[in-house]
């Protein structure tokens, strides 16, 4: 009897440390996606200050071209995943997944003033929108990009009226009042998700306070033309 | 993980105060990154030796009572040779590392292979000589000649680092104890209890100098709760029958019929 | 602006949704399983009563067939999680299956004393051993089985001199001893597990002291001959 | 046996009893110095009150008068401290020596509206920059101080406003804007440092705020000439 | 024995089995009930728009008209729930009973600018104001929507603003005024309505800053007299 | 307006001070039966004393007085709770109620080695079984005090040896393994009552551990036809 | 809650040891039960003062900047008024209590009611002479004279009391301050905000001698801000136009065009 | 202003520092105290080796020899304390004392089997009974010995079994019976001693179960009379 056990004790202690090896080898690729995030970041803050809005075009091609650097370590990660197992091991990537999903989300926004399609988004990262095509962004991390997107924007609302540009704040205003009809749409079941999503109410409150400001002292852009349209 | 890569454009934008600033910084980051390097170092050095500790008191634990010597000594000496080479391939280098610094700044990082590492020590002495081996017989392992590759260097065994492998030491010699038991041998089992006794009643007479040492305080306490079950049930056992006839059980003859009770 | 935002977000609401319906599927095919669970547990705790031991067979029968029904829900479940997905509904079914599996050992090891094959333990209940075969066992739960078998099985050591059966509690010693030595392979991350095997090590210690009670009142069958092929 | 053990550990005692001694010493002249700094603090309070902005140079006077009195307590702690037990003992005066690099930040920010120098800080308690020419002060701390030193000046900006002077808070939202530049470069794995630069994010924010409604109000000083040169 | 045990077990299983099925069958009912709310809610957003408070009959309308289908849902409850056990199940519905009670309120505010009867809520909603008459809203849960309603005017009046309504602020201010007189007059016991009504300050001061710029800027309407009534 | 507002208010201070009052109130009663409780308890203690199984009859004859008190007692406590919030207050004598029917089952294993009727245990403290019938005792807290009645006669089986009375762990045995699988039947939602349950299964275990050791030594009683009775 | 019923029957058994142990612990009791009756008593006063102190505060909230001097008195008298009867028939009796103890040892009955108390008081005084009242102004209401009933008797205020008792008071000046805002008088909060500066800069002279000070020092920084915040925003407004066009529009004038922005 | 403030806040500071100071210094008799205190420990301990019970009186001789010390580090103590402010600083010394309390209980057991006198126990560190006599044991730290007593002879009952002295758990039951009913009889209030009273339930089932043991081995000695006699 004491032979057979320890054979097959033998076999489950191999398979027990090829996971614990996988687990080290996620969290090394990680290590680097992250601090290309932090880079990314770095250079898009640069919108808040007084020249900011100004480079936008620069700012958002050097970002862009720091994600090429991303897809490569979504490359060398998602190769690792065993077919099947991507949620044993989401855990790993799931936060920066999150910080990458709002930083694309604000590219498009700087350059397009729209909210980016989940699909333009997991490429930008080199990932795919449906498990079933490959290696994805899971849904609740690309709605909590999206909403860190938010508290973003509400903060850009308060210095494009200090550099002067009083028609960001309005577009911003109806860009968030759709994102929070969007969500009011879901029935967020996920703990993090639905605390976020009292943080958006927030930031939506702020820019409506911004926008007030303007529109009580004259400063509102007359031409709203573009506006209503936006919020019909 | 590289830390080198925010080259910075504003270096070149002459004289503004942010210049002046993210000069300053670039100053710092040197700083920090060069003390991180080191402890990421240590940090590597000291998990190796955790690792290879366990493995040392893993294979001690083969050792039962009663065995024959050449059994005894085939253990020790895998054990002793296993030691010598952690301490030639892992704490020469970390004494290196620590050369001209303040040992105190990584000790977060070297605590924990360095606390396993003596439990081990000291279970190995345990087992060899029934004592507790002394700080400074632990000592005299962490000065280091300079060989082909390394130059000479001494690390000095903070007397905490000390108290708290020793503390570790009690679960190990609880094991040790259970085991045995399991095995049917009893008589080391009352050996380790008196044992685990007095380094109780050594330890009381420290109060609170050591944070660390309070957590580990309760551990041996129950290490040692659970010896003494364990003597009080075979105490307890063993007392149905008279010990000439126990001893017989014990060695197996087993031919003992009910009337005895 | 609007509509599409809408539209967007009317997308995620179903798809939302649709997970959401999934996991209260979920809990609802878990439910049943578990409360079959509870039955098999019921009969099979019928060994520690007087005349347990000797109405092993029957149990072990009546345990199998409801073991049939397992089957059922297993595939009920199996088919409701989608390709890819398994570690991410993994947590709802995690701890019925550790149940089922200690069960499936309690049962092997009464009728045949040997330690359960993990396949034979997966086929019980209708599930594969490998994730790549379909729906499988977590190694983890099957190894978090066997240390609940080995609580049962001391507990039983005692009942069984209660009944006056001398033999098992030696086949338990050399069955329990040899899984020890087995789970002292494996270097275990997890935690609960880790825990769980700490406490093995006293039902071992309690099953050694019912065979030295016997032992010192030459209760122990002689013929030992069966133990010590056992253990070596 | 008893006897060794027992002779090991009185050794070991009298040796722990020692060190013991000279934390009580330690914590004796920490105590003194955490009171010359809460004496400090109270001087520079006072920049927050309605006049206090007007009284900047007989403040930040009275403070450095104060800080003669550190130099000779820093003098007394570094007296008593072995060589190459810095980082034993350090726990015991980390905070205070935060609290006093946050300080003397605070005063070279009033009266040169620069960022403290590492060296003219040390200088000012009486230590070192480096820890090979002696007591020295740690960067972390000397870092932690500065992210001490974006709390308070963000919560000058509201007081000076409140006082009427329109022109800090721009100041300060410069300061601080590459006061972060700064720290996004160091690559920080100290927790606490780490928590406290995204408060930092905050004070920035606030400050931002406030210009913000000075802005809006037309209350900005209008020659921004120098400001764009500051965060550029 | 063991018989009279197993049958006294088996009737104590049949209630507890009912009850858990009883809960159940609440939650699917709060569920339904969850999500006409959020619809209601979605519905009335549509006032902070810049078109909102011109379509405001409107929106009541259809708000109303969600309210029809919660009567039916709080019928389905109520038949549930067994004489003497409201509060034993409270907690299901307790949340959604406190957004209810502030959506009924907000309608009654926007149409006739007046605080709701505790009777007129109760009704919208199928229910009674007190416990003798059948199922009821519990008191606490009406003042917890109206501390919520008073958070939603407050944000209204900023948005009223930007709409171009100056009308409006004043009349939510004066509301909010008597709302929090009114308030004061409770020794509030529990802790959540405790803390709400210290929001509740905030909320009010908000909206006296609105009142406050319109005034200094002379867009107050002249004719102030409908609010002196108001508030005396 | 105000004054609507403010009549509406008082009445609703009013309707809160009495429901104040009324928790006073119900402290005070329930203050009293946790003394009662507690000289109950101390009477009963006695059994574990060498002496105590031959008092039997005397103590709970003692107890059953005491428990006259308790009936006056509930009285009270029921007087005061209106019609339908049973479950408003019922916190507030949960604990003691638990302690209460575990005494009653107690002193009726004393006297009849019986499983307590849940009527008669009711009728004990004077309180009703089914809500319908008036103040009753909730299901789960009877439960509750049936667990806490395991626990007791686990350390009443060791005491009685030390008596020398070895019948009565076999009693005990078979009682507590009945009781065990009546648990079993239940499908326990109820958190606390769960935990309760897993502690039933230490104290079975140590009973057993005693009748083992009974029969071990030849101790256990050679007529065990009535245990057999008991447990089929 | 009477405690006398448990009277036991092992009295009568004679000396056996049983009978010693509970003896002792007989006596045990009634040391108990005297010193639990006593903080039960003193718990009851504290809290009637808690209640009583509460209501003065609320009463005082009336106040309104701009006030006639008739209405602010009025105010004030019926606070002074109540605050006289909670002296009379709880601190006194409270005094008396105390007579022969140490006070500290009922202290965690007594503190509740005595902080929200001194609260009050000084909210009072500050709203009366728009300063801060010292411990020796408060030490003097403590003296008792004998009256009909109740004998002469002192108690002293501890001066931790006396300072958690001022911290509290930070939390009360700012609602104090919003309230005003609220009802459009501006000028109290930029008094209350220096009051509350050099409170907060005088506490911060303390270390952690009291721990309970810690917490409320927090409060009370929180509470700063909350004024600073709000009186921030009252300039940064009251900037937008001339002061003195300002003061009309505060007078309701309100005939100002859009044209001077 | 300030100039009132700051006088009243610099007298105040000066009366608390001096308060620190004395703190300070109580502190520093109570580490003397507690040292003494673990060494009489230390010696204590050592009933529970193996040789232990034998050399009784010499341990308990040297440990009452080091209570002598005690008497002075307690007359240095109480030097300290102004009149009627033992209770502002009592927590300092209230943890040495009970356990002091339990030490002198421990030796006063050891010697006579009695439950030590509160006025021998007093005497022994040189303190008072009662606070009208000067530096007093408060009653509350006096029963909180007790209780901890009562766990270390829970714990020496094992030992003495291991030792082979069998008569010693016999006597230890009783006197932790006879304990426990003194305790019953308490009213505790106080929050710390009723929790280690539920601790102490636990003990006296420990020895209970020594006892047990023994007497199920016919271990227990014949001649019980004794014994009955000390728990009626
Ligand atoms: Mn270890
Ligand atoms: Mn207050």
């Amino acid at each position: 009897m004491t032979e057979t056990i320890t054979e097959t004790f033998t076999e489950l202690h191999e398979f027990l440390a090829a996971e614990q090896q996988l687990r080290e080898d996620i969290r090394f690729v990680v290590k680097d996606m992250e601090q290309t995030t932090r880079e990314i970041q770095k250079v898009l803050q640069a919108i808040h200050q007084p020249q900011g809005l100004k480079k936008v075009p620069e700012l958002c091609e050097s970002a862009r071209k720091l994600f090429e650097a991303v897809k490569d370590q979504t490359k060398n990660l998602s190769d690792k995943i065993p077919v099947n197992q991507y949620y044993k091991y989401h855990d790993h990537w799931k936060f920066v997944f999150q910080k990458l999903m709002f930083l694309a989300a604000l590219i498009v926004f700087l350059e397009s003033e729209n909210l980016i399609d989940r699909s333009v988004a997991a490429e930008l990262i080199g990932a795919k929108v449906n498990k079933e095509d490959g290696f994805h962004v899971d849904l609740e991390d690309f709605l909590m990009g999206l909403l860190q997107l938010a508290s973003e924007l509400s903060r850009l609302s308060v210095n494009a009226v200090i550099a002067g540009d009083y028609n960001k704040p309005l577009l911003i205003s109806a860009f968030l009042s759709n994102l929070e009809s969007g969500f009011r749409l879901l029935n967020l079941k996920n703990d993090a998700l639905r605390k976020r999503f009292d943080a958006l109410k927030y930031d939506l409150k702020k820019v409506e306070e911004v926008v007030y400001d303007l529109s009580i002292r004259g400063l509102k852009p007359k031409d709203t033309s573009v506006l209503t349209e936006l919020t019909n | 993980m590289s830390t080198s890569t925010s080259i910075e454009p504003e270096v070149d934008h002459g004289n503004s105060k942010k210049t002046e600033v993210v000069n300053k910084f670039r100053e710092f980051q040197s700083d920090l990154d060069g003390k991180h390097d080191k402890h990421e170092r240590l940090v590597k050095i000291s998990r190796d030796v955790t690792i290879e500790s366990k493995r040392i008191i893993f294979l001690l634990h083969r050792y039962r009572e009663g065995m024959s010597d050449t059994e005894k000594n085939k253990i020790l000496e895998e054990g002793n040779q296993k030691m010598k080479l952690i301490q030639e391939n892992k704490f020469h280098l970390m004494a290196i590392e620590l050369k001209n610094e303040d040992p105190n700044q990584f000790m977060r990082a070297v605590s924990p292979g360095l606390q396993e590492y003596l439990e081990a020590l000291s279970f190995y002495h345990y087992l060899e000589k029934g004592l507790l081996i002394s700080l400074n017989e632990v000592q005299n392992q962490f000065v280091f000649n300079s060989s082909e590759k390394l130059e000479s260097a001494t690390f000095k065994v903070p007397a905490e680092e000390y108290l708290l492998g020793i503390a570790d030491l009690s679960g190990e010699l609880m094991r040790l104890a259970i085991n045995n038991i399991t095995a049917g041998k009893f008589d080391l089992s009352f050996k380790v209890c008196e044992f685990l006794q007095v380094l109780l009643s050594s330890f009381s007479l420290f109060g609170n100098t050591i944070k660390e040492l309070n957590r580990k305080m309760t551990t041996l306490q129950q290490s040692l709760r659970k010896v003494e079950n364990a003597c009080y049930t075979l105490r307890v056992r063993g007392c149905e029958i008279p010990t000439h006839i126990l001893a017989d059980v014990i060695a197996g003859s087993g031919k003992i019929s009910e009337q005895i009770e």
